[in-house]
């Protein structure tokens, strides 16, 4: 019940903001919808109780013949997920306020809708509506990106469509074929994928098809092209919804599909895809060292994030699985407050280039403070929610192999390297005399970043909610993988 | 029966008033006639009807089909008004004749005898030679109908060698003979029968507009007034495409081994030829055409993968595709009278002035495309499904790989509405075409949605 | 659990508690509150858990309630925990721990104090105490942690305060360049202290010190999974108490504010590592390989960071430098298996060290920021206080007694001595370049005449009484601070070897016997041997820096070239900067120029032109004649006749 | 009747089949190769006639009118699918003054 009342309410409320034309109202409505739908998943949270692994159950029966309906559930991985959607969508939405976009009400619409896509995706418990919302969700993001994006916006986001849609088209085929082979009668609820009977050769192409779907998504090496360009074009807002959210989509469905599904595939195979990871970290470290525009400096950072968590969760351990999915929390918090930080910056240096940007702290102490926490949560730094994740995830995949883990954990050194070179680069030194008339943050910028900021220090200090919110859910995963 | 009957009355009917000068009639009878016929269709609805020694067999799996035809002329016939507004000559023969070639599709779709099967094709045919040239002053219209023409008949020779030669490999004319035959001689058949077989599926594969018999497509398409050719990528494809289905299903559905990779090779073809080029065309019209013979191939994958279900989802797909078609080819006539053109760079900025149809239109390609939760999506999720049950991945990995070369030209209205600068023109679309836009484009979602109604119907 | 036990968890919980409360009122208020609140909060706090380790030692010595075990651990929560995983929020208190807390409280208390004047009017203030009292907080969790995790986490904290506090003054990207080196260097030896920490849970499940050591006592020596384990800790070790090859960093740290010199960079932090390794004596003495690339490192340290030091002529540059060898020292010792000697010498050198590094600073503050001892002498007279202080300390370093740095020195080179006599010859030249480049520096600050401008001799003026009040403590403690572990044959009582015996029993029997045990008579020769040696290069020095500065100018040309190698560091900056900084630079710039420009983005883009090529090509067949397309249509049907009915 | 069929039975069905075949095939290749659009349409019109034929001759073997009815049919069909072709070709004379169909490539690509 909870969970259909989850997927409605954005969508309603979208619906509202479409309609209406009073931009005072726009605002207003897509504010009050998000926070609504944020108190309502907490209510989800006060409902839901640890020990049995999936419940907030929903089933409408929809297309009885094929056995496919309505089916919605949570587990602790999902309810994750879904608080951190609705947690960040309002944030979202208040950090863009008082960015004059053209057309608000289609703005905070679309913005709605995709949060609907997002919650639809966390909680789907059938194979079919997972496709249907993930693909949804592709929809609003590409206008997001392309209506109120950069110059390019034209191109890039095209490529970004076209990348992720065909991705997603192979999972879609991958999905089918499972289904047929889902002891009949045929069903796209979860538990029947998994009891899916696939030959070996058969559950290495499935990997294959969701992999490559997944890993374009989230994006892994060498699947990223998209998404450095992706980053920087688009609206702040519409990067703050890719990095923070959509890209846990692809992580989420690793979790909860390829490793169920393909153990075996995995077992074989999975070390290419732990491999391709963990180049990806490196990779993307490396260059982000010398990324002037802060965006894509961004983007090749969450690149490197990102790829530890999906190295961990093919590392197949369940504190690699822990990690992961407390990394996934922290990341979205993260990177959205950068993104919100970097749009601050934006919005009083006129640019985002790092080289025109000098020793803002003398003028924002806050502003630095704030992004000086954010940045140790983003670098790991123990007592902040990036340690917790990266901890984890490390010792899981030390666990599955020492030297990966010796290469993945060059991170810590190569973050340091990036994130103090850029703060140094942009907040410090003398302010230039030619730089803007800049002030402070204001209470009304602070409001979006103090939740996050927040959620930086608790989730590093009390991470044991979260985990243990989570852990029934792996242990089911683990099972399902080795039993 | 009762329909076709009913359709030809109707067509007469509009002649009559047309000799009476009754103009303003026409719609409303067309309209109202059409629903009588849909009527009449749903009435023999589980009965399994048989005509005249079974020449004419009236089952559920036609009157769905024939139903869907009907409901798509009528929605066809919804824009009429708007886009015969400003022209001043009678228009009673077009609208006749529209009706006609709607009895020759349904005809199609009834037959239980090669003769009602000709005789339909040929009913579409020639009507259809006509409207094609309707636009008498056009030069591209001529060409248009010339080629038509020409092609068609050269074509529809094919199909008659073939048939006859069936006839005299089988003895009869009749379906249930045939499928008799192919029961017996499964193992052994006659070369002339193989022979005469091949010739009736390229016959029809003319119609449908599969590669490589599709050249006509796109220039007639582009040639022939816009309206008429929402008919032709509508109702004419359907119509073709399930007499394929039918002679399929009913006679050769034993001998699939000997047609199987025929079929598959001309269903790959038509699927990326399609896609391929449709990605360079400079305007909507022949892109449509282009996309259309894609979809051509795409419901080849129902004929293919025959099976319980494989009904089911080609009537889904089938309508899915109309109804969007027949929305994008409103919005086009939209243009075409703002613009005098349809291409792209007409669409440019103006989902600014109207955002209602720009909606409409995007929805529409999106339902195409296959984005869910479209019909689109739903109608290529059965097909694909049907078809991997009968172990077809690699035509469906093909297909896939399709529709995502599809959305290069798919989106290219949708950049062009939304993203680029253009003259804020406003369309003067009246009330009743809006209202026409927003019911097809509500029921794209519906069918989308609730696709269970036409899967569980077959 | 009775009143009094709970009474101590709580003065334990609230010990990092009290530092942390001090950094978050003025953190958050940093630039609303007045700079007396923060001169009171910044200072007070750092007294307050003074006194609660005071307490809490008291309790130790006392036995109570630590059931003999002579330790108390308080769990807070469990921080991270899930199945079969878990990792407490816990405090370890033993005799090492509360050596260290008393160490970091007490000196840190007078540093701050110092600060109060050190730092009087500068636009910062607030946040300088806020960045110390956290840097207090983390400390105190380093040492007090119960675990290695809790250790990693104050570990890494004092990373962050150390970055946050050398580039204090931020507007100089200098320092900001210097503060970023410090982290990052930091970090690259955390990491093996990272894997250090996995390869230890994976080995023995557990990260609890008491768990891991009761395992370890099972496996039999030389074990090569403990050999690793200890060279990744050793590693984190390394990075953090700047041995080489990671010693780099701490010069460059010099940049921040001189107390914070004194605190993190001489009496504090960087001795981190040497109470890690004795905190793992027995991971280490189990693993003789790794002690013994201890004890190289720390002994090539001590050479090679003298040898440096008598060359430079930044005032605090070369204390830093001293103060790499002083650790050398303290590793030679561990290396050695003189856990006791090492940490008597951490105790003493906290003491000394930061006389000088606050007297420097007092130094620098009379002569307005000027750090260059080229410009300097002559200062003696016009600021006294300061320069007695400054000598008290240069004594104690260079190991005169009775000053403390006498007694800790001279027990690692006895207990050197007893092992290895090649190491004990190093040592002692150690110990006596110490106490020539401490008389150089001494004697051309404030000796000979005054070579400043002359608005600088103008303002001359001896420091506040609040920066001179921890001088004298300090002073106090240097010559003092001996007498807490007085060695057996001067009738001593060894107090601090038998207050920390508890810690280092278990691994004691697993050392290897010295070779002979002195006795009395060959103690007291060792003393003479290493007093005699360090007191004659004082008048060397004084030859040289004072009587004679003009020779010293004009010297032969190898001798320049001699110098000149130490004077610019061995070129070890440059040497790092050609192999890792710019290789990591124009890589990055590779792939990102090459890897994601040219391959892969082109790739991808590549497929996507084949497409639109592709289509571009085959449209082309739609030539719009009648003739070719039912020509093109015959040719299908020809071709559907003859693969149906031919092949 | 059958004293008819008999007769016509007795040129055996081959030959009837080969004839008609060749027949057809000419009307194919003068599609191909004429210009004309009056032409073109003959040569169908040959085709369509080779299949009556055939038809006829089937229908008389197999002893069965069916094939005989569809060749009326066929007539029919052809007779009005002249008429069309016949109006066309004179409305494209009236436009371009031809009947030549290359004359007509506006519309490709």
């Amino acid at each position: 019940m909870i969970t259909g009342i989850l997927i409605i309410l954005p969508l309603l409320f979208s619906l509202v903001v479409f309609s209406l034309k009073d931009e005072k109202w726009i605002r207003r409505m897509a504010v009050t919808g998000s926070v609504l739908e944020f108190l309502v998943s907490l209510y989800g949270l006060f409902l839901y109780s640890t020990q049995c692994h999936c419940q907030l159950l929903l089933n409408i029966g929809w297309i009885e013949s094929l056995h496919i309906s309505f089916r919605f559930g949570l587990d602790g991985i999902s309810l994750l997920l879904v608080l951190l959607t609705t947690f960040l969508t309002p944030l979202i939405i208040l950090s863009s306020l008082d960015h004059p976009y053209r057309k608000p009400s289609a703005f905070y619409g679309l913005i709605l809708l995709m949060e609907m896509a997002f919650i639809g995706v966390f909680s789907a418990s059938d194979g079919l509506l997972f496709y249907i919302f993930w693909e949804m969700a592709l929809i609003p993001a590409y206008f997001i990106c392309a209506v109120w994006g950069g110059n390019d916006r034209i191109r890039i986001t095209f490529k970004f469509f076209i990348y992720t849609f065909t991705g997603s088209l192979f999972m879609l085929v991958a999905l089918i074929y499972l289904y047929l082979h889902t002891p009949a009668p045929h069903s796209f609820e979860i538990t029947y994928l998994y009891a899916a009977h696939l030959t070996a050769p058969e559950q290495i192409w499935i990997f294959a098809a969701f992999f490559l779907a997944f890993a374009i998504k989230i994006p892994i090496f060498p699947f990223h092209s998209w998404q450095p360009d992706t980053y920087t074009e688009a609206p702040a807002g519409g990067t703050m919804l890719l990095a923070g959210i959509m890209l846990k989509m692809g992580t989420y469905g690793l979790i909860r599909f390829v490793l169920p599904i393909c153990p075996v595939a995995l077992k074989e195979w999975g070390w290419i895809a732990l491999t391709l990871s963990v180049i990806g970290i490196i990779y993307a470290s490396v260059i982000a060292i010398r990324q002037s525009d802060l965006k894509r400096f961004i983007a090749y950072v969450s690149i490197a994030h990102v790829g530890l968590i999906s190295a961990g969760i093919f590392a197949l351990t369940p504190k690699a699985l822990e990690g992961a999915v407390i990394q996934m929390v922290s990341h979205g918090i993260n990177i959205t407050g950068i993104l919100i930080i970097i749009s601050l910056i934006e919005k009083r240096m006129k640019t985002r280039e790092i080289p025109q940007i000098e020793g803002m702290a003398n003028r924002a102490p806050w502003l630095a403070a704030l992004f000086m926490i954010l940045l140790l949560g983003s670098i790991g730094l123990p007592l902040t929610n990036g340690f917790i994740g990266e901890f984890l995830l490390l010792l899981g995949i030390f666990e599955r192999n020492v030297w990966m883990a010796a290469i993945a954990g060059m991170t810590i050194i190569l973050s340091a390297v990036y994130m103090l070179r850029m703060y140094q680069r942009t907040m410090l030194g003398k302010l230039r005399e030619e730089s803007p008339e800049i002030s402070d943050i204001s209470l009304a910028e602070a409001v979006p970043l103090i939740p996050l900021v927040i959620m930086v220090i608790w989730i590093g200090i009390f991470p044991n909610f979260f985990l243990q919110l989570a852990e029934p859910a792996i242990r089911e995963i683990m099972n399902l993988i080795h039993g | 029966m009762l329909t076709i009957i009913a359709l030809t009355v109707l067509g007469v009917v509009i002649l009559a008033e047309g000799m009476l000068g009754k103009k303003s009639w026409h719609l409303p009878t067309i309209l109202v006639g059409l629903l009588v016929a849909l009527v009449l269709a749903l009435y023999g609805w589980n009965r399994n009807l048989h005509y005249y020694n079974s020449m004419l067999v009236v089952d559920n799996t036609s009157i769905a089909f024939s139903s869907v035809l009907i409901f798509t002329t009528f929605i066809i016939f919804m824009f009429a008004g708007h886009y015969y507004k400003d022209v001043v000559r009678p228009l009673d023969d077009i609208y006749a004749i529209l009706i006609f070639a709607l009895a020759g599709s349904v005809m199609m779709t009834n037959f239980g005898n090669l003769i009602i099967l000709f005789l339909g094709i040929e009913t579409l045919s020639i009507a259809l030679y006509v409207l094609a040239g309707s636009h008498k002053e056009a030069i591209t219209s001529n060409e248009a109908t010339l080629k038509y023409f020409l092609m068609g008949s050269f074509l529809s020779g094919f199909l008659l060698f073939g048939i006859a030669l069936l006839y005299g490999a089988s003895g009869s004319l009749n379906m249930d003979e045939i499928s008799r035959y192919t029961l017996r001689e499964a193992g052994h058949l006659s070369p002339i029968f193989r022979t005469g077989l091949f010739l009736v599926i390229i016959g029809l594969a003319f119609k449908i507009a599969i590669v490589p018999f599709h050249f006509w497509a796109p220039d007639v398409y582009e040639g022939t007034p816009t309206l008429l050719t929402a008919f032709m990528a509508t109702v004419v494809k359907v119509a073709s495409i399930v007499a394929l289905f039918r002679l399929f299903s009913n006679c050769f559905s034993s001998i699939r081994e000997i047609w199987e990779p025929t079929l598959w090779i001309l269903a790959v073809l038509t699927i990326l030829v399609g896609n391929f080029t449709g990605i360079y065309q400079p305007n909507l019209k022949r892109m449509l055409a282009y996309s259309s013979i894609s979809h051509s191939g795409y419901m080849m994958l129902a004929v293919l993968a025959f099976s319980a279900r494989s009904s089911g989802s080609l009537l889904l797909y089938a309508a899915a595709y109309s109804v969007a078609t027949v929305t994008a080819f409103g919005i086009l006539i939209l243009i075409r009278g703002a613009k005098g053109n349809d291409l792209y760079t007409s669409f440019e900025g103006i989902a600014k002035k109207n955002p209602l149809e720009a909606v409409c239109l995007t929805i529409a390609l999106l339902s195409l495309t296959g984005i869910p939760p479209l019909a689109g999506f739903m109608a290529k999720y059965y097909l694909f499904t049907t078809a991997l049950e009968q172990g077809y991945l690699w035509l469906v990995i093909l297909a896939v790989s399709g529709s995502a070369i599809s959305v290069a030209y798919y989106f290219k209205p949708i950049v062009a509405m939304y993203l680029k600068e253009g003259d804020g023109i406003k369309l003067e679309a009246g009330f009743a075409f809006k209202t026409h836009l927003i019911f097809l484009t509500i029921l794209t979602l519906v069918l989308g949605l609730l696709p269970v109604f036409l899967i569980n119907l077959l | 659990m009775n009143y009094e036990l709970r009474m101590i968890n709580l003065i334990i919980n609230l010990i990092p508690l009290f530092p942390l409360l001090g950094f978050l009122i003025l953190g958050l208020g940093f630039n609303r509150i007045p700079a007396k609140v923060a001169s009171v909060v910044g200072p007070g706090t750092v007294l307050l858990s003074f006194a609660g380790s005071l307490i809490v030692f008291f309790h130790l010595l006392s036995g109570h309630g630590t059931g003999g075990s002579g330790r108390i651990v308080t769990t807070l929560f469990n921080w991270i925990s899930f199945s079969g995983f878990t990792i407490s929020f816990s405090f370890l208190m033993d005799p090492l721990s509360l050596l260290m807390l008393l160490v970091i409280t007490g000196v840190g208390f007078l540093i701050h104090l110092y600060s109060v004047g050190y730092m009087k009017g500068d636009q910062g203030y607030n946040r300088f105490f806020a960045y110390m009292n956290l840097f207090v907080f983390f400390m105190l969790l380093l040492v007090m942690g119960a675990g290695y995790v809790m250790m990693f986490i104050g570990w890494e904290g004092v990373g962050l305060c150390s970055y946050l506090l050398i580039g204090f003054w931020f507007k100089n990207q200098e320092f900001n360049n210097a503060a970023k080196k410090a982290f990052i260097m930091n970090r690259i030896g955390d990491l093996g202290f990272l894997l250090g920490i996995f390869l230890l849970f994976t080995t023995f499940g557990s990260l609890n010190y008491l768990d891991i050591f009761g395992q370890v006592k099972e496996l039999n020596p030389g074990t090569g999974v403990l050999t690793v384990i200890t060279l990744l800790l050793f590693a984190g070790a390394v990075g953090k108490s700047a041995q080489i090859p990671l010693f780099t960093w701490l010069p460059d740290a010099m940049a921040g504010p001189t107390p914070v010199s004194a605190l993190i960079h001489a009496a504090t932090m960087v001795t981190a590592g040497v109470y890690m390794v004795a905190r793992s004596n027995i991971l280490f003495v189990l693993a003789p390989a790794t002690m013994t690339v201890v004890a190289v490192t720390g002994l090539a340290t001590v050479l090679f960071a003298a040898s440096i030091a008598i060359f430079q002529n930044d005032i605090k540059k070369i204390l830093a430098y001293s103060t790499i060898s002083q650790l050398g020292y303290m590793f030679v010792a561990l290396g050695m298996g003189a856990f006791t000697g090492a940490m008597f010498h951490l105790a003493t050198h906290a003491f000394f060290k930061a006389l000088l590094f606050l007297a420097a600073g007092s130094v620098i503050h009379a002569l307005g920021g000027e750090q260059d001892i080229r410009k300097m002498g002559g200062l003696g007279p016009s600021i006294n206080k300061t320069r007695w202080v400054f000598l008290i300390g240069t004594i104690a370093i260079s190991g005169i007694p009775p000053f403390s740095g006498f007694f800790s020195k001279d027990e690692i080179l006895s207990h050197l001595f007893n092992r290895s006599s090649i190491l004990y010859i190093f040592a002692l030249a150690g110990a006596i370049m110490t106490s020539f480049y401490m008389f150089r520096l001494y004697y051309l600050t404030f000796h000979g005449k005054f070579r400043g401008t002359a608005e600088q001799k103008h303002h001359l003026h001896e420091s506040p009484s609040v920066m001179l009040l921890p001088l004298f403590i300090l002073a106090g403690l240097s010559i003092a601070g001996g007498v807490i572990n007085l060695p057996a044959f001067m009738n001593g009582s060894a107090w601090l070897q038998s207050f920390l015996a508890p810690v280092f029993s278990d691994a004691l029997p697993f050392l290897k016997p010295p070779e002979f045990e002195p006795g009395p008579g060959l103690e007291w020769l060792l003393v003479a041997i290493s007093v005699v040696c360090v007191v004659c290069v004082i008048p060397v020095a004084y030859l040289w820096y004072v009587l004679s500065q003009e020779e010293e100018r004009k010297e032969p040309l190898w001798q320049s070239f001699l110098r000149k190698i130490p004077a610019n560091k061995y070129y070890i900056d440059e040497l790092y900067d050609t192999l890792f900084v710019r290789p990591v630079m124009s890589l990055s710039k590779g792939f990102h120029e090459i890897g994601e420009k040219k391959i892969i983005d082109r790739f991808v883009d590549g497929i996507g032109v084949l497409v639109v090529r592709t289509g571009n090509t085959i449209r082309y067949l739609q030539t719009g004649h009648v003739g070719f397309y039912v020509f093109m249509m015959v040719a299908g049907i020809i071709a559907v006749l003859i693969f149906n009915l031919v092949i | 009747m059958n004293s008819i069929n008999a007769s016509l039975q007795f040129v055996p069905i081959s030959y009837y089949l080969f004839f008609c075949t060749v027949l057809f095939c000419i009307g194919v290749t003068g599609v191909l190769i004429k210009r004309n659009a009056l032409l073109i349409l003959m040569s169908v019109e040959l085709m369509i006639n080779s299949i009556n034929l055939l038809l006829a001759a089937f229908s008389t073997y197999l002893n069965d009118p069916a094939g005989q009815i569809f060749v009326f049919f066929i007539m029919v069909v052809a007779a009005a699918e002249v008429a069309i072709g016949l109006a066309i070709i004179v409305v494209i004379y009236r436009t371009t003054h031809s009947i030549d169909i290359d004359i007509l490539n506006k519309l490709k690509w």
